[in-house]
């Protein structure tokens, strides 16, 4: 019945948000995390290889972040995502294919060969891609937020940002803008620990997530690497911000296992920390969580595997930028606006009262 | 038709715009309940209410980026600046989320940004300024400086209908000082076509915003040459063609602004002219530009500093005697 | 004796950190409140006499905030001055005259006719003028404690701005830069209810002073108009400054009692605000209060009247700087640092004993 | 002499001022126990500690606006911008706090603006930038841009001591790539003295940073043509003599840089030429330039646009036969 689809049963029983996920969200959620963890790895591969150019970033270890936040985002919800959020870029329904051809530089990436790394957004998915200026987009996200609230529409934008970002000036300007508007945006901060190889002390006196209250709206922490956690803070701040209840900041306390980049060694970070945070792996902690609660936890990792074996094989086929063509586009005929992204969770499904009888 | 001023043309664009095309909204510092600093928007928050002119917070990168964000959505902003100076604070916002997102992501951002500029009336080093140089060192921007009422109110109208970010530059000097006929409704005029404002054979001068008028004054009786005077519009696009057309015609060319020197417009229309019109040329390519200073306070000083009728009349005597 | 200095008898007996005026100090505070209103009523009749290019703005109705608080900085501190606060100026040993001359664009004003207004520190008596780009000077101000705290220096940095300008993002980047490092830098909040037209409520969603503890140091609020209570709070906070404590926000509570600029008709200020805060006009109060404790006030008049007209006198005979100048100095040859500035609060006497005795 | 790179070269000069001077410190986004993200602060933090090493938090308008606080107390800051490209995030500090100083104050504002700047390396749009045109339009900035080096130790030891803010461009395709002999100890180049970094008769090519390499591999074997390479080194101040003096002997002139066009330093060479040594001119003036474009990602997009040898060759040959 209707209902149940606002709240179904709980997996594990529990009464907060994660009861709006069903079984299938649930399996979904690893789902995505895998497939961003396989892909950043395949692409980590290809840059060994040398078919990635310039450098090459990944989120891994953060993988509930992006995955968790934006399950959260109806079809027509938007979304500025940041370099450690390829999981977001997953589910909104972009393909690893074309994420491994954009990393590479082909013409089907999502850019075109223009930009690299994760500077992407497919705007057919409702995503503006990331400017490298940390953290512009938080502002970008505010003027979509604006966009709705103008006319009156219930839908949210959504964006990340890394703790060192908060230090900039914008992030402050899109923080005070979005509270006294009480526009409809969810920031996400991951916390990850370091910027680059900048420590939280030499980041912020105090955590940014103290901040929220200082503008006006709430500041959530939680655990970044529980999916679950993730996903259900950031379903309550989606929901606040559509019923016209302002931002929320989600801390997400997390850490970067990798380097800043490839080439960082990360010689900074005391062997101790990576030990502490690799034993809360969010990937393999939600496995044995799922397998336990007896979903096929290797049929997707399967599954997955596959659908990364295929898209490989044709971003590698993908050709490169036809050189002339560098010059085009550097001005618009026309202005399309962004389309719709997917939403996977199962309450945007359009029939899910059968999907959750 | 009727006479305006140029000041009054803009507000009159932008109200236009707003009342035909309901996407078309207003933000900046004090564009509400006061009007904005020049009075440009007047009555518009009561015409239009608070949701489409928004007195936001003193915060330029977040006026730029959040019309980002709206444009992308489909929503059509008309940013102001308070003074064009303030630019340098949503700077970045300007030329690295703006400019680059089409190019990078084929997303169009139709926004406008409103700039008014230029000195003459002892605005001092932060109040005077005439950025324009930077923007066209930032690809993906589009500029436009009219210098009469019809061109104010057409250009600023493509401006804002055009699917790219648009820099507008509305010299203040102008605002109230310069009058003219402006057709009634809506109109525009296109994006990169210069306009003769005066047609002649001996010498061209090449200018734009407010040194357009200084050209004319300068050169209306130049003991007996007939000068031809281009009005650019628009520096992103450049008319090229209308340029070099003129200095095919006259051979000789001064280039007027009253920007700083170095890496200014007139720079660039030099280069322009020294590549591609070099066989025409029958003289220097002079240019006539503020100095290399910030552009001081104290009215003599100021005079000294900004291109007047003098300065003009002597380059090009000079430059006709060559 | 030597610690009546630090604490002499209180002229009312209170207990805070008004015990650290002397009676003379007191009469002082009151001298400098009354130039600077005296000064800025002379150059807005300058202005209006077309004797002032430009526009024209002044701190009328806000004495209180920069000259209680500048009164608690010694010689070899600095001060970033604003547009609101002359009075800060006349503190650090700037003449009105040469104020004056400044506005007229004169060549004996503080910038030689180079900049206009309230633009202009005495790079002499340790000011560095203001840049109109809000709040730009408050990042200035971090680095000049960033100078005092790597040279372990006991000095302090202040600066002011008005709370539209908190919206700005340098404001948070210099609040966050000087919580990480404790800079011994204090800074002046002047709420005067209006960021040009634009009300409090357009600028932000909670009181910027409660964003102080998000960056880790103290925020207090006083009443603006109270030169006393706004002057203990700087006291206290240069205090701490100085003794390696770290930055402090001060909030002063005040009412700019002008327009904007001489141009502002300020219709958009509902009168019943303008006569709340015209009843609480803090020159008038200070002046009762040192009149009851039995100061002689009308003497302290007549004198900053005599002053003035001498000063008046001599701005206007200066000269208007010379055209050919006018393309000078865009280069420094040397660079010569600040100097020192007067500071009249009795505990920065050379001669403080005897003065306290 | 020793052999050292580019970037050691750099590297050099910053810890020699720093041992020299104790007023030196560096402040920068990853400069300390990272030694920067190219590294060229590396061992820093251990020898000078963190007071004069200091990782900022990521907030470029408080690297610059703190580093003119600091100026003006007596220190002399030396600011790392991670990427040029990342000046738009400080702009406002450097053009209207640290440019406008002296000329409104008379207080000198010693600072030095590192600025890791091109691309040739698939950067992308927001790491490949040449931002020096932005700077040129900003009165109160010296600008260098070594392309050797020896001139990259001797410019940053210059800047450093020099009491201006000054910007100071260093090229990263050069970093590990480019070799040559570097004195010893410390010494300084004057600011604002080009070089001839090959003499010539028959034609002038006019570069700086990256592209001087580029201008002599193009022009070593042109068909027996004579050309000399000149290499700017400083921007602001721009040696105004060398390059008419090369002018006038050479006739003909290529200018070449890796910056997009518009408004370009190019231009500003090339007006400068079109209006001293129009007498002297045998042929147009030809600019060697990325187009008006962001720099995009993918190497042949990215080949396309920037200026290659062989686009360089193509100019020469093509203004020699003029
Ligand atoms: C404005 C700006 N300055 C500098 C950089 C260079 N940079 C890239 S990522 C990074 C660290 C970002 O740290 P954080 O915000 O914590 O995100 P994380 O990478 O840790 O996810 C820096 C300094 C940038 N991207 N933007
Ligand atoms: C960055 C910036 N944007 C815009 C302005 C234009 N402006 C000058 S004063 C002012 C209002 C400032 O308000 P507030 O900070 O409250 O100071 P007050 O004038 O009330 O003392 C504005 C918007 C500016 N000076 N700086
Ligand atoms: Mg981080
Ligand atoms: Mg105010």
């Amino acid at each position: 019945m209707a209902t149940t689809t606002a709240r179904p049963a709980a997996l594990d029983g529990s009464e907060d948000g994660r009861g709006l996920l069903t079984r299938d969200d649930r399996a979904r959620l690893y789902r995505y995390m895998l497939l961003m963890r396989a892909t950043e790895e395949r692409a980590l591969t290809l840059y060994r290889q040398g078919k990635v150019p310039g450098s090459y970033y990944d989120g891994h270890g953060q993988e509930a972040v992006s995955v968790g936040s934006a399950y959260a985002l109806g079809p027509r919800d938007r979304a500025c995502v940041l370099h450690r959020d390829l999981g977001a870029h997953l589910i909104r329904g972009v393909r690893p294919g074309r994420v491994l051809a954009q990393m590479m530089g082909r013409a089907t990436g999502i850019t075109g060969g223009r930009d690299g790394n994760m500077h992407f957004g497919d705007r057919h998915l409702g995503c503006v891609g990331m400017v490298s200026m940390l953290p512009d987009m938080a502002l970008v996200a505010c003027g979509l937020g604006l966009a709705f609230q103008i006319r009156r529409e219930p839908r949210v934008a959504m964006t990340w940002f890394g703790e060192g970002s908060t230090a900039n000036g914008v992030w402050h300007e899109a923080m005070n803008v979005a509270g006294i508007r009480r526009l409809p945006v969810v920031f996400v901060l991951e916390n990850n620990q370091f910027a680059y190889s900048t420590p939280n002390d030499h980041e912020f006196a105090v955590d940014p997530v103290e901040r929220a209250a200082g503008y006006g709206f709430p500041g959530i922490k939680v655990d970044g690497n529980d999916v679950e956690a993730v996903f259900s803070a950031a379903a309550a701040a989606c929901e606040r911000a559509r019923t016209g209840g302002g931002p929320t900041l989600i801390e997400c306390d997390t850490m970067r296992m990798h380097g800043h980049g490839a080439h960082d060694d990360m010689r900074y970070v005391p062997p101790e920390l990576l030990e502490h945070w690799a034993a809360r792996d969010p990937v393999e902690a939600y496995e044995a969580r799922l397998a336990a609660a007896g979903i096929d936890t290797a049929a997707i990792q399967a599954d997955v595997r596959a659908e990364l074996e295929r898209d490989t094989e044709w971003a590698l086929q993908q050709p490169m930028p036809d050189p002339p063509t560098a010059t085009d586009g550097v001005f618009a005929e026309v202005a399309e606006p962004l389309g719709d992204g997917e939403a996977p969770w199962s309450r945007w499904s359009p029939d899910r009262e059968a999907t959750h009888a | 038709m009727p006479e305006l001023t140029y000041l009054q043309a803009i507000s009159d664009a932008l109200r236009e715009e707003m009342r035909a095309d309901e996407r078309v909204f207003c933000l900046g510092e004090d564009i509400g309940r006061f009007g904005g600093a020049f009075k440009v928007t007047d009555g518009f928050i009561e015409e239009f209410g608070p949701d489409r002119v928004w007195d936001t917070p003193l915060a330029e990168s977040a006026i730029v980026g959040t019309a980002v964000g709206a444009a992308v959505e489909g929503l059509r902003p008309v940013c102001e600046m308070q003074f064009a100076d303030f630019i340098s604070c949503g700077f970045d916002q300007l030329v690295n989320v703006a400019a680059k997102m089409h190019y990078r992501q084929g997303l169009a951002v139709p926004i406008t940004v409103r700039l008014p500029s230029g000195g003459g009336f002892s605005g001092g080093p932060f109040h005077s300024q005439n950025p324009e140089a930077w923007m066209l060192q930032a690809p993906g921007l589009k500029v436009v400086a009219p210098s009469t009422p019809r061109d104010a109110k057409g250009l600023l109208a493509a401006a804002i209908q055009d699917p790219n970010p648009v820099v507008y530059l509305e010299h203040k000097h102008l605002y109230r000082r310069t009058k003219g006929e402006v057709p009634e409704g809506r109109y525009e005029l296109p994006l990169g076509e210069a306009r003769i404002a005066r047609e002649g054979t001996d010498l061209s001068v090449i200018a734009y915003g407010a040194m357009v008028g200084v050209a004319l004054e300068a050169t209306e009786d130049l003991d007996g040459a007939s000068v031809e005077v281009l009005d650019l519009r628009s520096l992103v696009p450049l008319d090229t063609d209308a340029i070099l057309g003129s200095v095919r015609k006259t051979s000789k060319v001064v280039i007027l602004h009253e920007a700083t020197r170095s890496c200014g417009v007139g720079a660039e229309v030099a280069a322009l002219i020294a590549e591609n019109a070099f066989e025409d040329l029958d003289g220097p390519i002079v240019r006539v530009t503020a100095p290399d200073v910030p552009i001081p306070f104290s009215p003599p000083l100021e005079r000294a500093v900004l291109p007047q009728v003098d300065n003009v009349k002597e380059a090009c005597r000079e430059l006709l005697a060559y």
